[in-house]
């Protein structure tokens, strides 16, 4: 009876964990009941979250067993505190250790303010654990289509992936549009244009430019059809893949270096009417797409 | 011997004193505020559109632009107090005296200047009230209109967005006004004729199309699960057990809910086709879901609402078009529908006392009433039939013989407990009483009396006054659904469980509603981007709305 | 210290690094052999044009079997905070750049890096803590998130926010506060031969990342070390 | 953070076998309630934690409803306030004791 296309924007991390996994096969590491919450939030008089804001656990994808972790993007902005950071920290060491693939949901806004410095420890700490997850052969595949986007160092965590799969709402970037706006003043980021923020930093822009690998509807089925087909690419992260990620991002620079919008770019890229990609449905956008986009494939 | 022709007189002195900076019937915009100062004289009654959506802003902009030494003391009669030159003007003493109905943006300033003193009040209307007053006792002798566009001859083509024009004219052009309007452009020929030329007086080529609030449009994306169970106990509990088919709602996210569920919950309920078939609303983005999957027969329109132009035109099997295809609304016309024609008014509102009187004026903000006082009464000179209103009818009076019965609109108050900034919708005194002492009004600017009001829906369940046999009961069926505010705190226990065996409240359990179902997932579209998909892409959301 | 002053003061046999703007690049001679060096100076931001051209150099250095560690100067703004940047997808760069030094550490070379004057946000990450050791000098300022921040977000006054920092290093900016945290494992000593303290360091082998258990032991991280291995212990059955 | 406890007579026990259930998340206007079993069918315990100080009397109302209203007995609930208006407490807790109910998922 209700709506059948499930949004994963709308989504909470549980919801996003129950809709990717087979069902009955999760089983959640730490989970709210151990209320393992932050023990800096008091300092602040903040309240806490009994999971810290982020889910992880192993479950299976099609018969075949995954780590999976999700951030809740509604508590504090998804944002990686001491906790939160460790969960994950901890989940991809073990998927290194076991030889098994991992699965991020990504929906943050970065370090979480109140615990600053534990938190950007845990980013570079999660960064390295993808890593070396990959180099010995594990997939990470980074899901991107939460209310939070992926700022920050969430943004970083993602560019380590194997494979980013987002929708249209799904932001990838480090600096927020607000934080921009406040430092460089409103000509260089007009943070209220919110056409403009999704414009330059959605789903859509970093799937042209080869920001990210696939593009999906906001449903969750679509991410988790996408997330198996993922998973079923060969793994592989070394010499040569950072190798043709270089060339990948040098080539981005002289590409389109002096574009001052992304449909600039999206012109650049042949695309007859970029002012109409905004609008476009999802799966009219991904055969455009397609057909123009750059790709990262190897390369990432 | 006396002159009978006087006010005609007045208006030819008039357009020969406008004729001055104007080619005919154009205006010259370069001296605008000359022309309005040469055709205008202190103490005229003045109206401008000044409507609840469109605003000939640069006709405003020129009033205020007068020398108050030349042009004063106007009289303003006018719908909408809507743009800042609408109060300007009072601060400068261009105008003294204020007769409206509606003041959404305006709401603090025009409090402020109130209790300053700087506007003498007429009386705050209703809108059908206030147009009804055009005709009989306030007469516009000058009427500043707004138009899509002009041909050479006068004739005006007013779009989607028609509202009060027609009424304004009538009243002004019959009555011996002048009428002068502020167009985008002008043109040799109309896509339609709304105002013939022979009424119009003088026309102002602005050069750009006039300024129209997107007032109707609710994003999705901020409905709480809260409204959603409120929205479903309204289907649920009222919708369905009175098969309301030909209704209104207001302008809240509760009733903006009920819209995205019809599709979703109304199809699960079986209810298509049997309830919300026929309307007199504006044209809500969020209805497009239940239009798209069937629902909706007829929509008749006060306005537009702006994006959805395509869309209307797309769908003139439900909307109300022209020769052009292109929506016409009638302000006047729509209110009188939802008055006589309909058979439910649902709508939000921001406090209701424990009689259920109901307003929407809080300590510094007088908002005015709009349409909803019309939508939102007991049609009294109503004698058609149907069966909403014959059931209502004898809920409230068991005993009368039928064929004797009056029946009753279902008048229905909907929100949460606790609104904006955790105000309770419940209060012991409403503050609209506390402002006609502070302004020494006749009136308290009671938006929906108590005596009209059927039924109140809130997240605590619904109270049915129709069934209150006297005012200790009254009181306590809206005790009994104001929650944790104070006066829901003050609730009678074992009244209340009487009161429920005998339907008077009706929890969501009663109803048989689960919680769990009060999920965003239950919503046809839970974006502003949905809509615009379900729309087939018909739908152009304004900019504000979109993030994508 | 001026990057010219600390350079001599590590290879007083001698050096061949040459700059690029705000950039470092080149090596220098231990007693115990080349140290291939990198840099990114002078306060400044790092976009994508800085990143791709760091990257660059150690992916170069990566391809050279010569397990010769890396020394990596640190001292930035933080991240470029732009249009352009974050329209060409800044993340990218910035992981790219830490991808390559991860992979410059697991092909043998040891990373280090030197952190003697401020860096912040992204631009920390993806150069100071991508390293496997991070070191720092005295005045050395890394900032995560700065006070003045810190206060319009949490709307807590400066003096407030100076008060509770004084009972936890997790959320200050401030060198010691990273230190107790784990995110730094040395600060050395400015007065002594810093050639003889990375001889020193370069010495001791590195076993895994253990920034966790450093803050844990300092009390600056409790929870971190604990909830990780429990995780890696549970998943890892 | 205040913290509250209650441990209310509840009329009725809850259903179904689950041994935990959590709805809601700590947002601003929002909570979670995690919801647990325990020992005793004929009594409800709650503990709140929140941040908006001095509104024990509100709480309690509010507890005291649900507990009669609902089917809370054998259950021990756990919240995280994130400054929630009782229409979303009562809310969050109606759906909490029916997620308990539910089969796992």
């Amino acid at each position: 009876m209700s709506n059948t296309r499930q949004s994963w924007y709308e989504a909470g991390a549980r919801e996003r964990i129950a809709a990717l996994v087979d069902p009955a096969s999760f089983a959640e590491f730490i989970g709210p009941e151990r209320r393992e919450i932050s023990p800096h939030l008091s300092i602040f008089d903040l309240p806490t979250q009994f999971d810290d804001g982020i889910v992880v656990g192993c479950g299976a994808i099609g018969g075949t067993p995954v780590f999976v972790a999700a951030q809740e993007g509604r508590f504090m902005g998804g944002a990686v505190g001491e906790v939160h950071g460790a969960k994950l920290t901890g989940l991809l060491r073990a998927a290194k250790a076991v030889a098994r693939d991992v699965v991020i949901a990504f929906d943050t806004g970065g370090v979480r303010l109140q615990e600053a410095n534990a938190g950007e420890i845990a980013i570079a700490e999660i960064m390295r654990g993808v890593v070396e997850a990959r180099m010995a052969g594990v997939r990470v595949v980074g899901l991107i289509g939460g209310r939070a986007g992926c700022y920050g160092g969430g943004g970083l965590i993602a560019g380590c992936c194997s494979t980013l799969i987002v929708s249209e709402q799904g932001r990838i970037s480090v600096t927020g549009p607000e934080v921009i706006e406040t430092n460089k003043g409103v000509e260089e980021f007009d943070s209220r244009d919110r056409s403009f923020v999704w414009r330059t930093m959605g789903g859509k822009h970093r799937t042209l430019i080869g920001g990210a690998d696939v593009f999906v509807e906001d449903d969750t089925m679509a991410f988790r059809d996408a997330t198996r087909a993922a998973l079923a690419r060969a793994p592989k992260l070394d010499g040569n893949t950072l190798a043709a990620e270089q060339a990948r991002l040098e080539r981005r620079i002289t590409r389109f270096g002096e574009a001052s919008d992304a449909t600039d770019i999206w012109q650049l890229l042949g695309i007859d009417d970029p002012w109409a990609i905004p609008d476009m449905p999802a799966t009219g956008f991904a055969t455009l797409a397609d057909t123009y986009r750059e790709r990262a494939d190897d390369a990432r | 011997m006396r002159q009978w022709n006087t006010r005609k007189a007045l208006r030819e002195e008039r357009i020969a004193a406008g004729g001055v900076f104007a080619n005919a019937k154009a205006i010259d915009p370069k001296h605008l505020v000359d022309f309005l100062e040469a055709v205008l004289r202190p103490g005229d009654r003045v109206c401008i559109e000044g409507d609840n959506q469109k605003q000939a802003d640069v006709l405003a902009r020129g009033l205020a632009d007068m020398d108050p030494a030349r042009i004063h003391d106007l009289h303003m009669v006018q719908s909408g107090v809507v743009l800042p030159e609408h109060l300007d003007i009072f601060d400068s003493g261009i105008a003294k005296r204020l007769d409206f109905s509606y003041s959404g943006p305006q709401s603090a300033r025009i409090a402020r200047m109130l209790f300053g003193g700087k506007i003498e009040l007429g009386a705050i209307h209703t809108y059908l009230e206030l147009f009804a007053r055009y005709f009989v006792d306030l007469t516009p002798q000058v009427a500043l209109i707004a138009a899509v566009s002009a041909d050479r001859h006068g004739n005006l083509y007013t779009g989607p967005n028609t509202e009060d024009t027609p009424t304004v004219v009538e009243a002004t052009s019959f009555g011996s006004g002048l009428v002068i309007a502020q167009v985008g452009e002008i043109v040799d020929t109309l896509p339609r004729v709304d105002i013939p030329g022979d009424q119009v007086h003088f026309v102002l080529d602005a050069g750009r199309p006039f300024y129209v609030e997107p007032l109707f449009t609710r994003d999705p994306a901020a409905m709480t699960e809260t409204q959603i169970l409120t929205a479903m106990m309204a289907i649920k509990g009222l919708y369905e057990p009175y098969g309301v088919r030909r209704l209104n709602h207001g302008i809240g996210f509760n009733t903006a809910a009920i819209e995205l569920l019809l599709p979703t919950y109304g199809e699960k309920l079986g209810l298509k086709g049997k309830i919300c078939t026929h309307w007199a609303l504006n044209p809500h983005p969020t209805l497009i879901p239940a239009i798209e999957a069937g629902w909706v027969e007829q929509v008749h329109c006060f306005g537009s609402e702006v994006g959805m132009e395509d869309y209307l035109a797309a769908r003139p099997d439900i909307f109300f078009t022209g020769p052009d295809g292109s929506l016409r609304s009638n302000r006047a016309f729509s209110q009188t529908a939802g008055l006589y024609a309909c058979d439910m008014f649902i709508g939000s509102t921001l406090q209701i006392d424990l009689s259920g009187h109901s307003s929407t004026i809080t300590a510094n903000r007088i908002a005015g009433f709009g349409g909803a006082p019309n939508m939102g009464s007991d049609a009294r000179g109503r004698r058609h039939p149907s069966a909403p209103w014959l059931q209502a009818g004898a809920e409230a009076d068991p005993d009368t013989p039928a064929p004797l019965r009056r029946g009753r609109k279902l008048v229905v108050q909907i929100g949460e407990t606790f609104g904006e900034g955790n105000a309770p919708l419940f209060v012991e005194k409403l503050s609209a009483l506390e402002l006609a002492e502070k302004l020494d009004l006749d009136l308290a600017p009671v938006m929906v009396y108590a005596d009209d009001t059927t039924h109140i829906v809130t997240e605590e369940g619904i109270a049915n006054l129709l069934l209150c046999r006297n005012a200790d009961e009254r009181e306590q069926a809206i005790r009994g659904v104001a929650g944790f505010t104070e006066i829901g705190r003050g609730r009678d226990k074992t009244m209340l469980e009487r009161l429920r065996a005998r339907k008077i409240i009706q929890r969501p359990e009663d109803l048989g509603i689960d919680p769990l179902d009060a999920n965003r997932n239950m919503l046809a579209a839970r974006s502003i981007k949905d809509l615009m998909l379900a729309s087939g892409g018909l739908y152009r959301p304004p900019s504000r709305f979109r993030n994508w | 210290m001026t990057p010219a002053e600390i350079l001599d003061s590590l290879f007083p046999a001698g050096h061949a690094v040459t700059a690029e703007i705000d950039l470092l690049f080149g090596r220098g001679m231990l007693e115990s052999g080349t140290v291939h060096v990198i840099g990114a100076t002078g306060r400044a931001p790092i976009g994508i044009d800085q990143a791709i051209r760091l990257s660059a150099a150690v992916l170069e250095i990566t391809s050279i079997d010569d397990a010769a560690p890396i020394l990596f100067l640190v001292d930035t703004a933080s991240q470029r905070m732009s249009r352009r940047d974050e329209l060409l997808g800044l993340s990218e760069y910035l992981a790219h750049l830490a991808k390559s030094l991860l992979l410059a550490e697991a092909r043998g070379h040891r990373t280090i890096g030197l952190l003697y004057g401020g860096s912040a946000a992204g631009a920390f990450i993806a150069t100071a803590l991508a390293c496997g050791t991070l070191v720092a000098l005295p005045g050395a300022h890394p900032e995560v998130m700065d006070l003045p921040s810190m206060a319009r977000v949490t709307k807590l006054p400066i003096p407030v926010l100076e008060e509770k920092a004084k009972a936890t290093p997790v959320f200050a900016p401030g060198l010691d506060n990273l230190v107790r945290v784990g995110g730094i494992a040395e600060v050395w000593d400015a007065g002594r031969s810093l050639s003889e303290q990375l001889t020193a360091l370069l010495a001791t082998p590195r076993a895994g990342d253990d920034r966790a258990t450093f803050g844990s032991a300092q009390h600056g991280r409790t929870k971190a070390a604990a909830v990780a291995s429990e995780i890696l212990a549970v998943a890892g059955r | 953070m205040e913290i509250l406890h209650f441990d209310i007579a509840a009329p009725t026990s809850a259903g179904g076998t689950r041994a935990m259930a959590l709805v809601g998340v700590v947002a601003s206007g929002n909570l979670e309630v995690l919801v647990e079993r325990s020992d005793a069918p004929d009594r409800c315990a709650i503990e709140i934690s929140t941040a908006a100080h001095g509104f024990r009397d509100l709480w309690t109302a509010v507890a005291e409803d649900f507990v009669a209203r609902r089917a809370a007995g054998g259950l021990r609930i756990a919240i995280n306030d994130g400054g929630a208006r009782p229409d979303t407490v009562s809310l969050r807790l109606a759906q909490g004791v029916r997620m308990i109910e539910e089969p796992e998922a």
